[in-house]
């Protein structure tokens, strides 16, 4: 088991966002988790990547405890996190974002980085093809230097993931990763998604509301409701779930596409 | 003796809560700290000056007439110099707010010389005794106009819909355009506000800190030490932070060394900022991921 | 309303050869290039007054047909008390413009900061606007002091303390920098030389506005006498509050605030009785011409000033002493010459400034005082001149 | 990254060559070294603020410390200016550390004032502590006998100020500046991809103190006399500005905005009276002009990027 | 009723639109597809005013109201939802409600629109006071919506209100949009979930880079092969949703 939960609470002033809940993830899933808004996702991901201290309970990841440790070990520890509503570092270039995700690896010294000595700069390049093989993966190199800020969110959604898996983390923790995309681009993603976990193999836990990229590639589901596990199992086992229809799903509607 | 510091720390603290409102008042709806703010109140004393001894004017004649002014100087900064860089980034306008505060007091130097005048009290000069404590007729105006004044503007901030539009712009101009808010007119006017509380200020401290134009220099430090101090955000914080620093520096100068008062009334904003880093009475805000 | 525009200091048309000596830099045959730097911003920008003063004061010697034929011309740099800038100032006074001599430049450090430097070059520098012993202690063969030394003053204040106001003890009060620290020092070494109490210390940063905690430590100290090393503003601040928490002492003050400035500051009750020096004469003897003329001459061309101000009296008494050097150099305007002809004033009395004195080695120029004291909203002489030998 | 090489390097030919142009004219070269040691300053400003959006107003502080310990370390210890140099910027570093460390808890306004709460009690406690530094009298330093004459000691600084470029131009160029620079974007992202934010912080304030104690330490050698005088508010506050004018997160924008804001008081300085008021307006008439500074004049590529800046601002 | 013709528009010197011309009759529900970066959300800007328009002009109600400030289009009630929310952070979530009523002055209307936001959302009454910012994204998302529908629109332009929404608050919102439709409002609706989209408008256009591609009436988009396979995800995809 690659990440495990158990007992988490967070709450807020007088607000319990996240309420016992226990999750375990193994390795080489894609995981999704699913619930209405304001069940408490994005919270536990936050917690997973420690920008929140849950108020009781713990999250181990591969087998260590995840709570002792920084923000800023957490990457280094192999977990990456996107963002809900893309977080890039809007006045850098593309390349320049990504090269930031591999701030941990990069070990020059401040003062070879100064100096700009030979090491230093054997790192850089080798950290700028990684980039570049990133850049190509995600069929993005025309756009290595400009500016994310002048870009589509789509493909802003793509250097957010690209930044955060060019580390080659054992866990990626996606928010919401195609929202705000049209079907082509979701199925794009979804194939890159599955591409990740199959040939780079990154366990995936994944939070998102569009259900044709969910049903489609998650191996396991869990379902939230006001901050508790309301059920976990199968893509098929969730679907018909009537608890989870009725929390999330809605009725399915009969006209959809016809 | 204490009684007496405590008294004089108050009396300096409500001037640079008083001077700190309309620094505030810019913050809030434009997140630009002005520079300009203690020059621009300096400008409107000495008009207020000229209509008390150039035209002869009665006291709170020139008092009003030269607030009617500052409104008016104040809506003019905003369109001529202001207005034209919103888009730009806030540190560039912040250093724009800067170069008008050399030429403000450049201007004023050139028109009216650096030589300190005296300037009129608002009020006759009493001063009451109680139990060895002396305190003026005028301190305790000046106390109560500052406090009348945050509490107007807290008010007005809280519960009026032009005062919720004014936080609106501050956080989002384009998004506050599309709630139909008339974002320019809401600046423009803030400024205008905002030099008729300096037009106060700068004429109920001018006879403190005599006229001429650095009348404002020391108290515009203070001043804008009090808003931080008390969250920058929060009227309320401008006067819990002048008075504090008031006092404690009265308290300093006092018992400690008049010499490095300033030096451990900033340690003590840097001790409360460690603290608590948005200010006494600063909400902080986290953004959310 | 001063500064002149440009100089061609190197124009040499129709060069008479008056003498055989060829003359130093910022001298032509109809004109004499003297420059100073005053802040005219920033913090001491009150000080600017002073380059409008010697403005005025060349524009009336010039009207009277100038010095031995050749008009001054005065050229003034905005140093904005900034000692680095001082020194750009100094350098360009003396390299790019090459004036001739230097002229009543402010600011105890700035000054103190080009003084390696003007040495080295040997230019004149006539009347330092500042007090402090650095710049006659020992004698500088270049700079000529004027105005009464803060040390000898201070000195004076103690004395008189003690002779006249048979005080116990005494109070000071000070501004914490190079000026209030070099009175301080001076009076509590001469206090201690005559016994008397120092009962409280206390001091403020130049741009403090709040003095009640000042007042109330001197109020409880209760000595006899205040001195108030202080520049105007906080002097009547300082007075005001401790009038107002109802001390009561003698209060003598500092030549540098004794004017009507004070009265409109702190107000005629608060100034009644307090003391001072003077080392400019006061304007009260209106017949005589001299003065007659300054009021005239500053009325005409600094009308929103008030000519009683003791800045201006003092910058007045600064370009006189200069003009009367050159006046004494006749046609040999070398720097060599000037120092010489300089040293020729032997208790000469000016409209202003009197008793000044220089020789090789005293370069104080005046030490000597009158007290004086504000009655009735007035500042009025009440002693004769007091002189200190240094 | 060309035009900016291109750029750096016209700039320094013109500055070695500076010298003979002015005929050696000590004055010409004294403003000359005032603006290199501000430059520096305002290199070392932008390195903090536009490129790492950490707001300082008091970094005037950082420049009196340089000068100062070069001054003590030359009149009390009789240290060699070779020593005195580095150790100049150590110092000041451990300061800008120790700045740094509650700086790191604060960020816009906040740090604002507590960088001018800094910058204005440093001269203070210079005056205060009059044994060790003169207090107002301040204190004199000589140039060292190697470079004695303004012409060599102005050689010196240039090369010095040369190196201190390439320096900030490399680490802006690798991991440290791309963290610095994350740190402004994002601080969120910028620890989620593992950037310590707070140690990133304070090495940023500690880089950024040291080439100021450097410049401090060049401008007590430059200028012969230290004070409290020099270094005010009122000089962080024009730093500032000389970054702002030349263009934030811009290196050739710091230089300019140091070249404009030296000169013009210079010039202005035959106004008596107006010098303040016309350096104003030269600052107000370039921000509403070219509101992303100089340098946008300079780069093509900004004039694009300055449009899109307003759409961009509109959305908040 | 509101009509663009020929709307041209810039970012800089680049351009976002080109020549549009677009109508929305009284009552209806037109909506506007496109790919990433297509221009739609230009085009609602260049409606609110916050993008200026560069040539063409804009008429609604037989006024031309090309060159107006965005606060006198908001006069006309013609409102206009962002695309990503932009809530006011440091407002609670009944300041950003009740701002959203700014101009209005009808006390009694206005309360009675809360309330009913209050029930299309019950959760935003149970967030009242807190910071907008710290909601989770999809309560931002129904505040945003609510607060232009605090506006009493007479033209609700809506960017993406789908965005982040759970699939059941999904259809919720689209039933919303017919209510508000029926009691009135005309709506243009830009949405990448296109298959609803179509379910509900009457009339469609699909931009490409900055132009019209393509209009018509929303069953005729609907049908149409190229459309379907590229915004449709195909006839199959219904099939596979959930
Ligand atoms: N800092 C905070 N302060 C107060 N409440 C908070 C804070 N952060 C989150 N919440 C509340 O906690 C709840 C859970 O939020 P969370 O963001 O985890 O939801 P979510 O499941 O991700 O929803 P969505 O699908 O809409 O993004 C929400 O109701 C939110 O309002
Ligand atoms: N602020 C801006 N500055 C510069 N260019 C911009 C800006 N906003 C949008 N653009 C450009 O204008 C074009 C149209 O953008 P717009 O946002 O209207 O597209 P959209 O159809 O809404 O796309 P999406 O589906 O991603 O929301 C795009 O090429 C985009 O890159
Ligand atoms: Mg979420
Ligand atoms: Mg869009």
């Amino acid at each position: 088991m690659l990440l495990e939960l158990k007992k988490v609470t967070v709450s807020f002033g007088g607000l319990t966002a996240v309420n016992n809940l226990d999750l375990q993830v193994d390795e080489g899933m894609i995981f999704a988790i699913i619930g209405p808004n304001g069940a408490g996702k994005t919270t536990i991901l936050n917690c997973i990547s420690r920008f929140y201290t849950p108020c009781s309970g713990q999250i181990s990841f591969k087998g260590e405890n995840l709570l002792t440790k920084k923000t800023h070990k957490v990457l280094a520890s192999g977990i990456s996190r996107s963002f809900q509503n893309v977080e890039l570092f809007s006045k850098m270039t593309v390349l320049d974002n990504l090269l930031v995700g591999l701030h941990p690896s990069l070990k020059s010294s401040l003062l070879s980085n100064a100096f700009k000595t030979k090491k230093n700069k054997q790192e850089e390049e080798a950290a700028k093809e990684i980039a570049f093989e990133i850049l190509e993966l995600f069929d993005l190199k025309h756009h290595a230097n400009e500016e994310v800020r002048n870009l589509p969110f789509g493909i802003q959604k793509m250097i957010d993931i690209g930044r955060a898996i060019i580390s080659k983390p054992k866990l990626l923790l996606l928010d919401e990763p195609v929202a705000g995309m049209n079907i082509e681009e979701t199925k794009k993603n979804a194939e890159l998604i599955t591409r990740l976990r199959d040939e780079f193999g990154i366990t995936i836990l994944m939070i998102e509301h569009d259900m044709s990229l969910v049903m489609n590639i998650s191996d396991r589901i869990a379902v939230m409701d006001f901050g508790k596990k309301i059920a976990e199992g199968t893509v098929t086992e969730v679907q018909n779930n009537p608890k989870v229809i009725e929390a999330y799903l809605g009725e399915v509607q009969e006209d959809v596409g016809t | 003796m204490a009684g007496q510091i405590i008294i004089g720390g108050l009396a300096a603290g409500s001037l640079y809560a008083l001077a700190a409102l309309g620094l505030i008042l810019i913050f809030k709806t434009s997140d630009i700290v002005n520079f300009a703010q203690g020059e621009m109140a300096m400008l409107i004393t000495f008009i207020s000056f000229t209509f008390l001894t150039v035209t002869k004017l009665p006291y709170f004649v020139s008092f009003l007439l030269s607030l009617v002014i500052a409104f008016i100087f104040g809506m003019a900064v905003e369109r001529i110099f202001m207005r034209p860089v919103q888009k730009a980034p806030i540190l560039n306008q912040i250093i724009l707010t800067f170069g008008l505060y050399m030429v403000f007091r450049g201007v004023a130097g050139i028109i009216w010389g650096y030589t300190p005048v005296g300037f009129p009290e608002a009020l006759p000069n009493k001063h009451f005794n109680y139990v060895g404590i002396t305190i003026t007729i005028n301190q305790i105006f000046i106390f109560v106009v500052t406090t009348i004044l945050m509490l107007g503007f807290y008010l007005f901030f809280k519960h009026t819909k032009i005062g919720l539009a004014m936080r609106a712009s501050s956080q989002n101009i384009a998004t506050a355009k599309l709630m139909g808010i008339g974002v320019s007119s809401v600046f423009t006017r803030t400024w205008g506000i905002s030099a008729i509380l300096g037009g106060i200020a700068g004429i109920l401290i001018a006879p403190v800190t005599f006229l001429d134009p650095n009348m404002m220099g020391e108290v515009g430090i203070k001043a804008f030490a009090a808003a931080i101090l008390g969250g920058f955000t929060s009227l309320p914080g401008a006067i819990v932070g002048g008075l504090l620093i008031g006092v404690f520096e009265g308290l300093i100068a006092g018992y400690v060394s008049s010499e490095l008062k300033s030096v451990f009334v900033f340690a003590l904003i840097i001790l409360v900022l460690y603290v608590k880093p948005t200010g006494i009475l600063g909400e902080k805000i986290t953004k959310k991921v | 309303a001063c500064g002149g525009t440009n100089s061609s200091t190197t124009s040499t048309k129709n060069a008479k050869e008056k003498s055989s000596v060829k003359n130093s830099q910022g001298v032509t045959d109809d004109e004499i290039l003297i420059g100073g730097w005053v802040p005219q911003s920033g913090p001491a920008a009150q000080w600017g007054i002073l380059a409008e003063v010697y403005q005025s004061y060349f524009n009336k010697v010039n009207a009277d047909g100038g010095v031995n034929g050749r008009k001054l011309k005065y050229i003034a740099i905005d140093d904005e008390y900034q000692p680095s800038k001082t020194v750009a100032a100094a350098k360009k006074l003396v390299e790019q413009e090459k004036v001739f001599a230097i002229l009543g430049t402010t600011g105890t450090a700035h000054n103190k900061a080009v003084k390696p430097y003007l040495t080295q070059k040997g230019i004149p520098v006539v009347a330092v606007a500042s007090g402090d012993s650095a710049f006659v202690k020992p004698a500088v063969k270049n700079y000529f002091a004027l105005q009464t030394n803060y040390d000898i003053e201070a000195r004076i204040f103690s004395t008189y303390a003690n002779k006249e106001l048979k005080a116990k003890s005494v109070g000071i009060f000070y501004q914490n920098d190079d000026y209030g620290i070099v009175y301080r020092d001076a009076a509590v070494e001469e206090l201690n030389k005559l016994g008397i109490k120092v009962a409280a210390q206390e001091s403020y940063n130049p741009t403090d506005v709040d003095f009640s905690a000042q007042a109330l430590s001197m109020k409880k100290a209760s000595p006899d006498v205040v001195f108030l090393f202080a520049s105007p503003k906080p002097a009547a601040s300082f007075l005001k509050e401790f009038d107002k928490i109802g001390g009561s002492a003698e209060r003598m003050l500092t030549y540098t605030s004794a004017d009507s400035t004070m009265i409109d500051l702190a107000g005629a009750d608060v100034m009644e009785g307090v003391l001072s020096t003077t080392w400019v004469k006061s304007l009260k003897d209106k017949d005589n011409p001299l003065i007659k003329e300054y009021v005239d001459q500053i009325s005409k061309d600094i009308p929103k000033q008030d000519p009683n101000s003791v800045f201006m009296r003092s910058a007045w008494a600064y370009a006189q002493v200069l003009v009367e050097g050159l006046k004494r150099s006749g046609d040999n305007l070398t720097w060599e010459n000037f120092i010489k002809q300089m040293e020729t004033l032997k208790d000469w009395d000016g409209s202003l400034a009197y008793n000044v004195t220089y020789t090789s080695d005293y370069r104080y120029g005046q030490t000597s005082v009158k007290i004086s004291q504000f009655k009735g909203g007035e500042l009025v002489d009440i002693s004769d001149v007091i002189k200190y030998e240094p | 990254m060309k035009i900016k090489r291109l750029q750096i390097l016209f700039i320094s030919i013109l500055l070695l060559g500076y010298p003979l142009l002015v005929g050696f004219s000590s004055y010409f070269i004294y403003v000359a070294g005032l603006f290199i040691i501000y430059a520096i300053m305002a290199m070392s400003l932008n390195l903090l603020t536009g490129f790492g959006g950490q707001i300082s107003i008091g970094h005037a502080a950082f420049l009196a410390i340089g000068a100062y310990t070069t001054a003590i370390l030359t009149l009390k210890l009789g240290l060699p200016f070779w020593l005195n140099l580095p150790l100049s910027g150590v110092i000041t570093a451990i300061v800008g550390f120790l700045i740094g460390l509650p700086a790191v808890r604060l960020s816009g306004h906040f740090l604002a004032i507590a960088t001018l709460a800094f910058g204005l009690a440093i001269p203070e406690i210079m005056l205060k502590w009059e044994g060790l530094t003169g207090g107002f009298a301040g204190l004199f330093i000589e140039k060292p006998s190697l470079f004695s004459s303004d012409t060599s000691f102005y050689y010196f600084t240039t090369v010095i100020a040369l190196i201190i470029t390439w320096l900030i131009l490399n680490l802006l160029k690798g991991n440290f500046g791309r963290a610095f620079v994350a740190i402004r974007e994002s601080e969120i992202a910028a620890e989620a991809m593992g950037v310590n934010v707070s140690l990133y912080k304070t090495l940023m304030f500690s880089i950024s103190a040291f080439f100021t104690g450097i410049a401090g330490s060049l401008y007590a050698y430059f200028v012969g006399f230290i004070s409290p005088h020099d270094f005010n508010m009122n000089i962080s506050l024009i730093v500032l500005a000389m970054i702002v004018l030349g263009g934030l997160a811009s290196i050739t924008g710091s230089i300019l905005g140091a070249f404009i804001l030296t000169i013009i008081p210079q010039v202005a300085d035959r106004f008596p009276g107006f010098t303040i008021t016309i350096t104003g307006a030269a600052l107000i008439l370039t921000i509403l002009f070219l509101p992303n500074g100089l340098i946008s004049l300079f780069n093509y590529k900004w004039k694009r990027k300055k449009t899109e800046n307003k759409q961009l601002s509109l959305e908040g | 009723m509101l009509e663009l013709k020929q709307i041209s528009a810039f970012y800089g010197n680049i351009q976002a639109l080109d020549r549009i011309s677009i109508q929305i009759p009284e009552g209806s529900i037109v909506t506007l597809l496109g790919a990433n970066g297509a221009g739609k959300s230009s085009t609602l800007k260049v409606i609110s005013q916050l993008l200026p328009i560069k040539s063409g002009t804009m008429v609604y109600k037989n006024e031309d109201i090309s060159n107006l400030e965005p606060n006198e289009i908001v006069k006309r009630r013609i409102i206009h939802c962002p695309e990503n929310r932009q809530v006011f952070p440091k407002l609670t979530v009944e300041e950003n409600l009740i701002i959203g009523s700014y101009l209005r002055r009808d006390k009694d209307q206005i309360k009675k629109d809360l309330s009913d936001i209050f029930s299309y959302f019950p959760i935003l009454k149970e967030r009242l006071k807190q910071y907008a910012s710290t909601l989770s994204g999809g309560e931002q998302q129904m505040l945003a919506i609510g607060r232009a529908l605090m506006g009493n629109p007479k033209v609700l332009l809506l960017d993406e209100p789908s965005l982040g929404l759970a699939p059941i608050i999904v259809n919720q919102i689209f039933e919303i949009i017919q209510e508000i439709n029926r009691k009135g409002t005309s709506i243009l609706l830009v949405e990448q979930n296109a298959n609803l989209a179509l379910r509900i408008a009457d009339y469609g256009y699909i931009l490409e880079n900055g132009r019209i591609g393509l209009e018509g009436r929303a069953e005729f988009l609907r049908n149409n092969d190229e459309i379907s396979k590229y915004y449709l995800g195909g006839k199959s995809h219904a099939a596979n949703l959930y």
